[in-house]
């Protein structure tokens, strides 16, 4: 199937009132308009990122801000931290999969590692809620000291944009299932995914500062 | 009258508050019913919504902006004419502490937020796809978005003053009296979800405008062979990009204090105010130089076409630029030298501010040797221009000496520093803006304005200024302290503070002047049938004026920089930058929408719901911004076709189109 | 016509005008350029040193401009050269960078040093004394550790004695200033700061509150009066003799918002300053000081005296203007070596307690 | 239909992943490693606290790279022009870690020896 690309190319100009500008191109690439999406995402995740460095700056100066309540000592739990650091990567490399067989062309394998890469979000999701909810139980709410209102808003934010990823992701599976892998729905996957790598990155520095350290 | 009137009388509009408040809002009542008859009587409902409030054109939203940003700058000046009017005497009683404090922090965070921040995206969105020869902007979508996120910020901050009360903690914020304990009631509120608000949208314009310069030039530019404006566009889209998250963050977390009970910045369970003007900052001093690089930017092309001259030293300028908004980010200490970080810290933040004036001083010196040996015109924008370097150089000049931290221990937050950034602010960035706004003002409508009004309007602006802002220096030496409604007698401060009102006043007369040339120019409309009425060297001269709404018929083909006036001297030909009817292909448009409103309304319900812990209306409003993202990602039909035909006839009109 | 370069000139004669009016006699009123102590006649030489170097550039900037917009005009039979292909000079270029580097620099290297400089106590043979000060919404409650009295809106100090003000606050954060004497510095909430000033001859100088605290703030003033040492311990004793003690519940009352004149006291609760400060955060550096990882962070001064330790919570090592005890911690990374001793120790549930002491200003929502 | 719209890969661009996902798996592979060093290092004690630190940050930061490189084409632009989005980028690095960094040091307690 890959083979007949360069056949394809030009038939495919006008497919589905998709103008292609750059046939040459990697397929998430080939409308003008998607490259510059692209770009413009790249951007927006640079922005993302001084977001979350500010969040951390704030979570460091207030980590030992616990104001005799309880410090992430006493609250992390090893086991499940660690079990959501292992969902979050994996479903970094699901997510990287569906990217590579976007690129192959596999519509179905595509919406299949997508829906995997949502569900592990899913699950990661409910487990970090799960924590929250054990730490509120406890008394360890956002308003009992200034480490947990950074605690909580940090590692809250970053499950929000997890959230976001998951219901903009199933937005995606529905437009694939529908269309196909063409130049536009190409992008959008690739956006989604480049996000959901983002995210990884953030919960890897999640891991280390707020909780190893938190451990330490 | 219903007793719930009263009752919504009394806590919200506040009547019982005086004669200031109530006049307000009979002010605002009156006006709303008058622009709605008005659109009523002239049936002229559909045509703005289908003429401009669905547009994704970049031109009119660049003029959009401007409107507001005009709006905003009389709001903030009747502001600042109630401070000095209050201030003139000692212990006046014209406006008592909580109104003064309402009033300095409104005056700031609209002039700074939604006085210059609109102003400097009308020009981005005005010249920035023009002078690059793109057809719009990388996301026309996303820029009406932008537009309307700041248009109700806007509107959500100045409802505050009639609509249970203005913010009242300076524009700086600082916990903790920004904190609930301290600022209770919706004023604050306000001010952080406006500032929110209209912050999501700057960020979007940052995004959009560094995709589109960096992407959408015409065929052969290089970055090197972009016009000044434009790199200081994209220099000032850096300082958007990296600044703004750090204001999201500092508002995010404020809010949060305020609305969760969160302990960032509280007194008590461990919370640290000073992390606050730490991350304020980190914002704050770029968002200064995002808003004066721009202006450079108009310099640059003013001077240069008024000069008859290429800019001198192009790559110094353009070195200076980068190097501006690189080293902007290593210096917000400054704004907190006497919070003792250390001698140490003070000392790194200092120097690294001090470095800032050597590209500063390399600009001023080749925008003056860009002259030298030129032919100096002196039109309006010219007259801005020039009027522009010694009041910076001598605001810039006292910036120097606020970084020496030693002595800023004696001018902080007095009106030493009042005088220094009204210099940069209103010497810099408003003179520019208005040098901006009579440069490319033929561009955007199509008419020239009229000239002799508009020199007294220069002449009452400028002189008012020096008048207005040179005896605040005077002030600062004999220890007056900013934010401070009144004072008493006896401190020598009497005279200069009454010389500083008369200079204000003369400065509201020279607004008043513009407007009115401004309103003879619309009656007059002497049309600009050349599109080039200035003699300009760059690529939207080159279009008639205004230019059709596809901009380019074909995209131009450059070589080198100021390639118009290449053109005019015989040295390009013609052909590189006109279409020929052969090369004309049907033309790609995004369509109009009325989403980007839409969603900005739910943005202004969310806002208003928030400042008054409504939830319901947050309710509805997460719900309908939801929605509209939603339906936009379903969206696939979001462009049409300009058929060759069309533009064939369009470009033979305008007498454009090549063999 | 002409008109543009008048207002030039205008511009620039005002500005001189407004230095001379400064730096002649006439102008009593500059406070920050008649200094009566020795931070002030540092500060001043360097806003003079600074005003020189930056005007040898702008001068000569505003000249410029004055000759080439005259001289450039575009009117017919001007017989200025046009040469509109000149474009670019290495050797300008070199100048004009070159130039403004060297100032940046001189300046530089004299900022740092002034800025290190202060951060020692002005004068060194004479003993320094320590006065506490707090700032409430709206007015300045002084203490003095070594007398035991304590001052609202006024404050005494002994001339020829570097004072250390030792700088708080228990409301929104202002900022201490008393132009004549010296620059001025932040009082926070939950901190210490320090401040060295001293004033060289007797007399009565202004003092200000110099950062926004709301309504009130306009009437922060207080007066400074600098009297000979003798004359100092006189008010001392008299103070001690005839005003009120300042009993907790007294400064509970004070510390609520409201404008009021000056007054004095003959005692204070002990440890009152220390307690303030904990209370709003203070806590958390004390706590460092304990921790582990806290190498090198304190450093004995030779400048502060005995007394120097006391005001701040903990932080035994301060001589400078600007240390901020009682800010957050993390000192590098060793620091966090802390982290998990700290969790529960008794020092800790201790000083919780103290939270809410001071109920009326307490901004939690707890 | 779907035939014409399915645009596959350019064949230069990604030949190397035309047949097995060599790069995530050994991407995968990677950040699990990273993850793993660090856990063991702080639950087992086996170095001081300052160490351990650093150590911790350093398999943090090389799992950017990781994601950056062998997931997300970070040097890549499909052929549409210079890759402004890794200058970008880059500088976005330097930034946060810049803000994060000097947050710290002018927060903390600065004792001048004098
Ligand atoms: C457009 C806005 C703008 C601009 C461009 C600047 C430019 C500069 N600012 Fe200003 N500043 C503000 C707006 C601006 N500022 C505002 C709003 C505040 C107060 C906020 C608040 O508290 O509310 C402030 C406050 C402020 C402070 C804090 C003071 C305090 O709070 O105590 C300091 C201290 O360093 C400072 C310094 C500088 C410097 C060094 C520059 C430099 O960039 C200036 C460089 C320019 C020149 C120097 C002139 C041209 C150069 C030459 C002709 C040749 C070379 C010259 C020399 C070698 C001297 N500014
Ligand atoms: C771009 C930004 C900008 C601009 C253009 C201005 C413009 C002006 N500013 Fe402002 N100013 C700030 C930004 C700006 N300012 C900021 C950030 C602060 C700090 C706020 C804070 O502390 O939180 C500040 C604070 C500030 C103060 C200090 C208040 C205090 O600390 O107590 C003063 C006092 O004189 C002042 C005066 C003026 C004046 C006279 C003008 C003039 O240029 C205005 C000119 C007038 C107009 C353009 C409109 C004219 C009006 C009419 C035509 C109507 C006529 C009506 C009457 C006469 C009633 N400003
Ligand atoms: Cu503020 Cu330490
Ligand atoms: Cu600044």
């Amino acid at each position: 199937m890959s083979s007949s690309v360069a056949a394809s190319h030009h038939a495919a100009h006008h497919a589905e009132g998709i103008h292609v500008d750059h046939p040459e191109r990697s397929v998430e690439y080939q409308t003008e308009d998607g490259s510059l999406k692209i770009l413009g995402f790249w951007i927006f995740l640079a922005t993302d990122m001084i977001l979350f460095a500010c969040l951390f700056a704030m979570f460091v100066v207030l980590r030992t801000h616990i104001d005799g309540g309880p410090s992430g000592k006493q609250l992390f739990d090893v086991t499940g931290f660690t079990e959501e650091t292992f969902i979050l990567l994996t479903s970094s490399f699901t997510g990287g999969i569906a990217t590579f067989e976007m690129h192959r062309g596999k519509k179905g394998r595509v919406i299949g590692w997508l829906i995997l890469t949502a569900l592990l979000g899913l699950s990661f999701v409910g487990l970090e809620l799960k924590e929250f909810i054990h730490y509120a139980h406890i008394g360890a709410t956002i308003q009992r000291s200034a480490f947990l209102s950074a605690f909580f808003t940090l590692v809250g934010t970053h499950g929000c944009h997890v959230s976001v990823g998951i219901l903009w992701m199933t937005s995606i599976i529905l437009q694939v299932a529908k269309r196909g892998i063409n130049p536009i729905t190409a992008r959008k996957v690739f956006i989604v995914n480049l996000y959901w790598h983002f995210l990884d990155v953030v919960w890897v520095f999640l891991f280390t500062v707020v909780y190893l350290m938190g451990v330490m | 009258m219903p007793a719930w009137f009263h009752q919504f009388a009394d806590k919200y509009l506040m009547w019982q508050e005086g004669p200031l408040i109530m006049g307000s809002d009979v002010l605002i009542l009156l006006a709303s019913i008058g622009i709605i008859f008005t659109l009523t009587y002239f049936k002229k409902w559909g045509w703005l919504w289908r003429e401009w409030i669905v547009t994704v054109d970049h031109k009119k939203i660049g003029i959009m902006y401007m409107i507001a940003a005009i709006l905003m700058l009389f709001r903030g000046g009747v502001d600042a004419e109630l401070m000095r009017t209050q201030l003139a005497l000692p212990n006046m009683h014209f406006l008592n502490a909580e109104h003064y404090d309402e009033i300095f922090t409104t005056h700031g965070t609209i002039m700074i937020l939604f006085m210059a921040m609109p102003f400097i995206f009308a020009l981005f969105n005005v010249a920035v796809p023009l002078q690059i020869g793109a057809r719009d902007v990388a996301f026309p979508y996303v820029n009406a978005i932008s537009f309307w996120l700041f248009f109700l910020a806007a509107l959500l901050l100045n409802i505050s003053f009639v609509l249970g009360g203005s913010p009242n903690a300076g524009w700086t914020s600082y916990p903790p009296l920004s904190e609930l304990g301290f600022s209770p009631g919706p004023g604050e509120n306000y001010y952080l979800l406006a500032l929110q608000i209209t912050g999501i949208g700057s960020i979007a314009t940052g995004i959009n405008f560094m995709v589109t310069i960096l992407r959408m030039r015409a065929k052969g530019m290089r970055l090197m062979d972009m016009p000044l404006f434009t790199w200081s566009v994209l220099a000032a889209c850096v300082l958007i990009i990296f600044a703004f998250p750090a204001l999201t963050v500092a508002l995010a977390l404020l809010l949060l204090d305020r609305v969760l009970g969160t302990h960032f910045f509280t007194m008590l369970h461990g919370g640290n105010p000073m992390m606050f003007i730490n991350l304020f900052w980190i914002w704050g001093h770029p968002e200064v130089y995002i808003v004066i690089l721009p202006a450079f930017g108009v310099f640059s092309e003013v001077i240069a076409t008024f000069s008859k001259k290429p800019i001198f030293g192009y790559k110094s300028m353009v070195f200076a630029l980068m190097a501006i908004s690189i080293v902007g980010f290593v210096t917000w200490v400054h704004h907190f030298f006497t919070m003792g970080s250390g001698a140490d810290v003070n000392t790194f933040f200092a120097i690294a501010t001090m470095i800032i004036a050597i590209p500063t001083g390399v600009k001023v010196f080749n925008w003056l040797f860009t002259m030298y040996r030129g032919r100096i015109r002196m039109t309006l924008p010219m007259m801005w221009t020039i009027a522009f370097i010694p009041c910076f150089a001598i605001g810039g000049a006292t910036g120097v000496m606020l970084a020496v931290a030693p002595a800023d221990y004696q001018y902080h937050n007095s009106y030493f520093l009042i005088a220094h950034f009204h210099q940069v602010l209103i010497g810099g960035t408003v003179f520019g803006m208005f040098a901006g706004m009579y440069y490319w003002w033929p561009k955007m409508f199509g008419f020239m304005l009229p000239d002799k009004l508009g020199k007294w309007a220069f002449w009452f602006f400028n002189i008012g200024f020096y008048v207005c802002f040179l005896p605040q220096y005077a002030l600062g030496f004999m220890g007056m302290t900013r934010r401070i409604y009144t004072y008493p007698s006896g401190l020598g401060w009497t005279v200069p503070n009454f010389i500083s009102t008369i200079g204000a006043y003369a400065m509201g007369v020279g607004f008043i002047f513009m407007v009115a040339q401004i309103v003879q120019g619309i009656i007059e409309r002497k049309l600009d049938v050349t599109g080039d009425p200035w003699d300009g060297r760059t690529l939207e001269w080159s279009l008639p004026s205004p230019a059709p709404h596809y901009n380019f018929a074909t995209i131009p083909t450059v070589s080198g920089r100021d390639v118009w006036w290449a053109v005019k001297q015989g040295e390009l030909p013609k052909s590189s930058l006109f279409p020929a009817k052969k090369d004309v292909k049907p033309i790609h448009m995004p369509k109009s929408s009325g989403r980007p409103f839409i969603l900005s309304v739910f943005f202004f319900i969310g806002g208003v719901g928030l400042v008054f812990g409504l939830l319901p209306l947050d309710i509805i409003a997460g719900l309908g911004v939801a929605f509209c993202l939603f339906r936009r990602s379903f969206e696939y039909d979001t462009d049409y076709y300009i058929p060759v035909d069309e533009v064939v006839e369009t470009e033979t009109t305008l007498g454009r189109l090549q063999a | 016509m002409n008109r543009l370069k008048r207002t030039r000139i205008g511009s620039v004669t005002a500005l001189a005008l407004v230095m001379m009016l400064g730096l002649t006699g006439c102008g009593r009123q500059y406070i920050v350029l008649n200094p009566a102590g020795p931070v002030g006649k540092t500060e001043l030489h360097l806003i003079i040193l600074s005003a020189i170097l930056v005007g040898i550039v702008i001068v000569p900037v505003l000249i410029l401009l004055a000759i080439i917009v005259t001289r450039f005009r575009d009117k017919p039979g001007n017989k200025a050269p046009y040469d509109p292909t000149w474009t670019d000079s290495k050797a300008l270029e070199f100048v004009w960078w070159g130039i403004p580097i060297i100032i940046i620099g001189v300046l530089g290297f004299f900022t740092a040093k002034t800025t290190f400089a202060l951060t020692k106590p002005p004068e060194n043979n004479v003993k320094p004394m320590t006065i506490e000060v707090t700032s409430l919404d709206w007015k300045w409650l002084f203490q003095y550790p070594g007398q035991g009295v304590a001052t609202v809106n006024y404050v005494n100090i002994p001339e020829g004695v570097p004072i250390q003000f030792v700088l708080t606050a228990d409301a929104p954060m202002n900022s201490f200033w008393i132009p004549q004497l010296g620059g001025q510095e932040y009082t926070m909430p939950g901190m210490a700061m320090r401040l060295w000033l001293q004033a060289d001859k007797p007399g009565s100088y202004q003092g200000y509150g110099a950062n926004f605290t709301g309504k009130g703030f306009a009437h922060m003033a207080f007066t400074v009066n600098a009297e000979s040492q003798s004359d100092f311990n006189r008010w001392v004793q008299q103070v001690k003799q005839t005003s009120p003690a300042l009993t907790m519940a007294g400064y509970q009352k004070l510390a609520k918002p409201s404008v009021v004149g000056q007054s004095s006291y003959s005692s204070f609760p002990p440890g009152l300053f220390n307690q303030v400060v904990d209370q709003n955060g203070g806590k958390y550096m004390k706590n460092m000081n304990n921790m582990p990882g806290m190498n090198g962070a304190s450093n004995q001064t030779t400048g502060g005296s005995s007394d120097a330790g006391r005001g701040a919570s903990g932080s035994s090592g301060s001589g400078g203007t600007s240390n901020m005890a009682g800010m957050s911690n993390m000192a590098g990374m060793s620091n966090m070596a802390g982290t998990s001793n700290m969790a529960g120790t008794s020092n800790m549930a201790g000083t919780s307690n103290m939270a809410g002491m001071t109920m009326n200003n307490s901004n939690s929502s707890n | 239909m779907a035939e014409h719209a399915s645009q596959p890969v350019n064949q230069q661009e990604h030949a190397h992943e035309a047949r097995f996902p060599w790069q995530y798996v050994i991407g995968f592979v990677l950040s699990l490693i990273l993850t793993i060093i660090p856990l063991e290092l702080v639950l087992h004690h086996v170095i001081p606290l300052s160490p351990l630190t650093w150590a911790a940050l350093a398999c943090a930061v090389l799992q950017i790279f990781v994601q950056l490189f062998l997931f997300m084409h970070f040097t890549s632009t499909g052929g549409s022009g210079p890759a402004y989005h890794s200058v970008t980028l880059t500088i976005g690095f330097l930034f946060a870690f810049l803000f994060v960094g000097a947050s710290i040091w002018i927060m903390t307690f600065n004792n001048i020896a004098s």
